[in-house]
């Protein structure tokens, strides 16, 4: 398995929704703590409502195709900050895949990486202001790093994610609705480094099944 | 979890539906996407006011849409923005060729969803101009924050703008007008109880029989600080004081005070506050030009308040007195 | 308790200095002994309009005084009827020499002070008839017990009558009016928590969580039953069907339809309820022709609401649409 | 000590404001579990400003003066449906009093039933409806059975009156707030007749002062 097919991304996404439902109430925990408790609520709402219209749409059978649906559906139904977030990300990796039949483990980074800027330029966090950046970018670091092999460098961009959402709890929250709370962010670990953690853990699950 | 509701998932889709049937005479509610509409839009010759945000704040913002005030608004779920193409399809029936305008409470959520929904209006050939509300002094306005909050002036902006968008003022005035209100009012809030979200089941925060929470927002977000309970002549004083000194007014200003509930706190303690809060007033040589006590911009079930000022000139105080026909704030109609 | 007040004993003198600054425009208050009256009053020509009742449930009646409503009211303390000398010294400021309506809700002592006062009005040589309200359903109206309480047909009595009063309606059509709508409306109210009497510093009952209470009245008692909380439209039905059946309420009627929050239930709720009660109105053949909805009749921060029907001819529907200006209910003017 | 001279009756209305003002919270918590929990706040205020007033008024040096004081200040003060019936039942008995230097048991005993009289006619309780009535009545007739001694016979109507007011537990409220509750009143004293029992101790203890 070398290349993220439109059949892998297909499952990475519906694995993803399944893995947000199981933990949406964590997510929400999270959020409570620091933010309005509605984070994986927005999430689950979201990637259901993806799952729902991948199902019913056999045409989404290009990558392209596939995540634009993807962005558009986010877009409109999760709300919140994640929403623009998520939904542009997907939005951006439709664009970057477009006339794409599949991506090699370099492709996909590049494309992730887009997504990342993508975020980055809407939401203007940077590293270290205790956001879903601060799981995404280690992320595609780890995924470069692991060589050409996909299954390995999803594996790798999952367990980097994983450690970084955890590694976002002694942050001071810069962005978003926790930067209110100053100090007091302090010692919980940000909702949305949490749901980037499951999306990379979904896909290296995806091309690793 | 004790509300009158029959589902968590069903709560916002529930209001707006009895929110139409009770006040048909003066607006209808689109169900696919979610948003309330004056009945009579798009309003011939005059700027589309459009305004949304989270639920959970009633009656803002669908409380305020109707002759003299916003021309739509979107609510999302509770406490979660509404989506980009809510206010398309909203900003699309209020447009009558001259334009829409939006005002967004400044939080990273409508901010991004509301740029989004402006891009596609545009890209519609509407013209879009949008006004930011941030005037909760609890957050510290630096760099390294999301910025402040749109918190109680969102109401005082809505009337506002909504006379004189009613008046026929052009788009770009209207952007100009908003920017001014925006950077002449101030606010802040505390709570004594917290709020649950439906579909979360349990508090937002938890708070001791004798604690207060002081600089909260009005998304049930934990506020600045936690501190003992104290008498409401000096959670007064907690709220004015960084308000005044924050703007700051300065003697001899007119004013527009505005007392807020968040929702759970009775009428007859807003009044208390209401009383301190002007006797404060007058100290610094403040003259109460205008005044707004009620729950008007809640935090669902929260017990609390707080106290907006916007200094107000003679024109500001013509909009205030303009005739408003809303379901949650009317006069002169 | 926690409650934004500086001590128990001075709650109401300071939500009525309070009421006072905020509405100076609209009217001014007695604190020796307490009352709120119209600026204006006595309006020359016009039966003077008096009501009142324990504090604790604002805005009843303080915050309806104003033009097309009531001339004034007079506070007790929380919860506790006032007092004859009250109404006695509101009374002759408010009289013009064409006499005095009291609007007076059937508690016990609510009765038997107003009828004190009335007595010491006539001394005086001033006319004063009474209207009671008695539509509480949720009491067994029978020869063993004090009567129905009277609830929120109070506000819409007060609504209708002030703008009967407005037009100048002699004192005696107004009594006979008020028997009218004594006779034409019904209500019945519920709630999810108890409230807390300042001065008694803890609940008035106890609720476990999943528990409510049904058939209360306004006043921080506890209810006829106690039950499992259930959906909104189920308790929407428990609410709905006695108030039809007594009256009875019949196919072809058309009705003003009142839901009202108790004081801590936020508006999404309400029109949740709302939402129910015009659909099971419909399912009875009921034409829904006004409607109010939001927290006029409370008991304090009780979570809770209940329902008001009723029923209305063309003429009560235009004393309906008359100008009213008070603090509280406003529109036309 | 046969008579109840104005000192007396002075001294009585002091010790109920005294003994009221220590029983307070008890008679709210009574109001609290059928009524609505002001009886205590109603009746401590009320006869607060009584003291008050007695205490500035050296005027009230004649039964009918001091009662109708009394009775005024009640009116004026204690507002719910406890303020016009005491309030009133003082005001009757300053009339019966208008003329009259002292009362001896048996006077005294005609002078509270007219009080009593007065009450019912305001409040139209019946014995056993539940109220200050059921401990009143049975009072008044236990100073009639005790006979001349004043002391006696005060001390009897307050024995009385405390276990008439113990006795209406189990009775079934018809008249007041209480009535609401239909059969979840009965198990609960009356907060009237225990207020009623206060006012009756105060009376024996002032005359056998
Ligand atoms: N400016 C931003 N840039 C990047 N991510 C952000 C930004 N603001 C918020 N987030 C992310 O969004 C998450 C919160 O999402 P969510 O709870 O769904 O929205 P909301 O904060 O509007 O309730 C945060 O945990 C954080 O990771
Ligand atoms: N109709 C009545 N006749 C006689 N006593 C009454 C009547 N109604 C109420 N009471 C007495 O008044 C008491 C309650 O007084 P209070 O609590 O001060 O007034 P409220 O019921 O208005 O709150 C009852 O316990 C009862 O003894
Ligand atoms: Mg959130
Ligand atoms: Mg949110
Ligand atoms: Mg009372
Ligand atoms: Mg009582």
């Amino acid at each position: 398995m070398d290349h993220l097919t439109p059949a892998l991304a297909r499952s990475w996404i519906l694995s993803t929704a399944r893995l947000i439902e199981q933990n949406a109430q964590h997510l929400s925990d999270l959020d409570a703590a620091i933010g309005d408790g509605d984070h994986g609520a927005n999430m689950s709402r979201g990637f259901q409502a993806v799952a729902k219209k991948l199902e019913g749409d056999a045409k989404a059978d290009d990558l392209g195709a596939l995540f634009k649906v993807t962005g558009m559906t986010l877009l409109s139904t999760v709300g919140g900050a994640s929403g623009p977030l998520y939904g542009g990300f997907f939005l951006d990796l439709g664009k970057q895949c477009a006339s794409r039949a599949a991506l090699d483990a370099k492709d996909l980074a590049d494309v992730l990486d887009s997504g990342l800027a993508d975020i980055q330029r809407r939401g203007k966090a940077q590293p270290g202001d205790k956001t879903m950046v601060d799981a995404l970018a280690p992320a595609i670091a780890a995924m470069r790093a692991a060589g050409d092999d996909i299954v390995t460098a999803t594996r790798a961009a999952a367990d980097a994610a994983r450690n970084a959402a955890t590694a976002t709890a002694p942050l001071l929250a810069r962005k978003g609705r926790a930067s209110y709370l100053g100090e007091r962010s302090i010692g919980h670990e940000d909702p949305g480094a949490n749901s980037v953690a499951l999306l990379l853990d979904a896909l290296a699950s995806a091309t690793g099944a | 979890m004790k509300k009158l509701i029959n589902s968590p998932e069903n709560v916002v889709r529930e209001e707006l539906e009895g929110l139409q049937l009770a006040h048909a005479d003066r607006l209808r509610v689109s169900f696919d996407p979610f948003y309330v509409v004056r009945r009579d839009a798009p309003v011939k010759g005059k700027v589309g006011l459009l305004s949304g945000g989270g639920s959970g704040h009633e009656p803002l913002h669908g409380g305020f849409v109707g002759p003299g005030m916003l021309d739509a608004a979107c609510p999302g779920h509770v406490f979660t923005s509404p989506t980009p193409d809510q206010m398309f399809e909203a900003g699309k029936a209020i447009h009558s060729g001259t334009g829409v305008l939006q005002i967004v409470k400044n939080y990273t959520g409508d901010v991004m969803n509301f740029d989004l929904a402006a891009e596609m209006l545009r890209e519609e050939g509407i013209a879009v101009e949008s006004v930011l509300t941030d005037d909760d002094v609890a957050v510290e306005d630096s760099l390294y924050t999301a910025g402040r909050r749109g918190v109680g002036l969102t109401v005082l902006m809505e009337k506002l703008l909504g006379a004189a968008a009613q008046k026929g003022m052009p788009l770009d005035q209207l952007k100009a007008l908003g920017d001014k209100i925006r950077a002449s009012g101030r606010s802040m809030g505390m709570a004594l109880t917290p709020c649950t979200v439906p579909h979360l089941g349990k508090p937002s925060f938890e708070l001791a029989e004798n604690e207060m929470e002081v600089g909260i927002g009005i998304h049930g977000e934990p506020g600045r600080k936690r501190m003992p309970l104290t008498s409401a002549d000096q959670i007064t004083e907690m709220l004015m004081e960084p308000v005044i000194s924050d703007l700051p007014f300065r003697k001899g200003d007119q004013v527009i005070l505005f007392v807020n509930g968040m929702g759970g706190t009775p009428l007859i303690e807003l009044y208390i506050v209401y009383r301190k809060a002007a006797e404060i007033a007058a100290r610094h040589g403040l003259t109460i030009s205008r005044n707004l006590v009620g729950s008007y911009i809640t935090s669902l079930e929260m017990a609390g308040a707080s106290i907006t000022m916007l200094r107000a000139d003679d024109a500001l105080l013509d909009l205030w007195d303009a005739p408003v026909n809303t379901p949650a704030l009317r006069w002169g109609a």
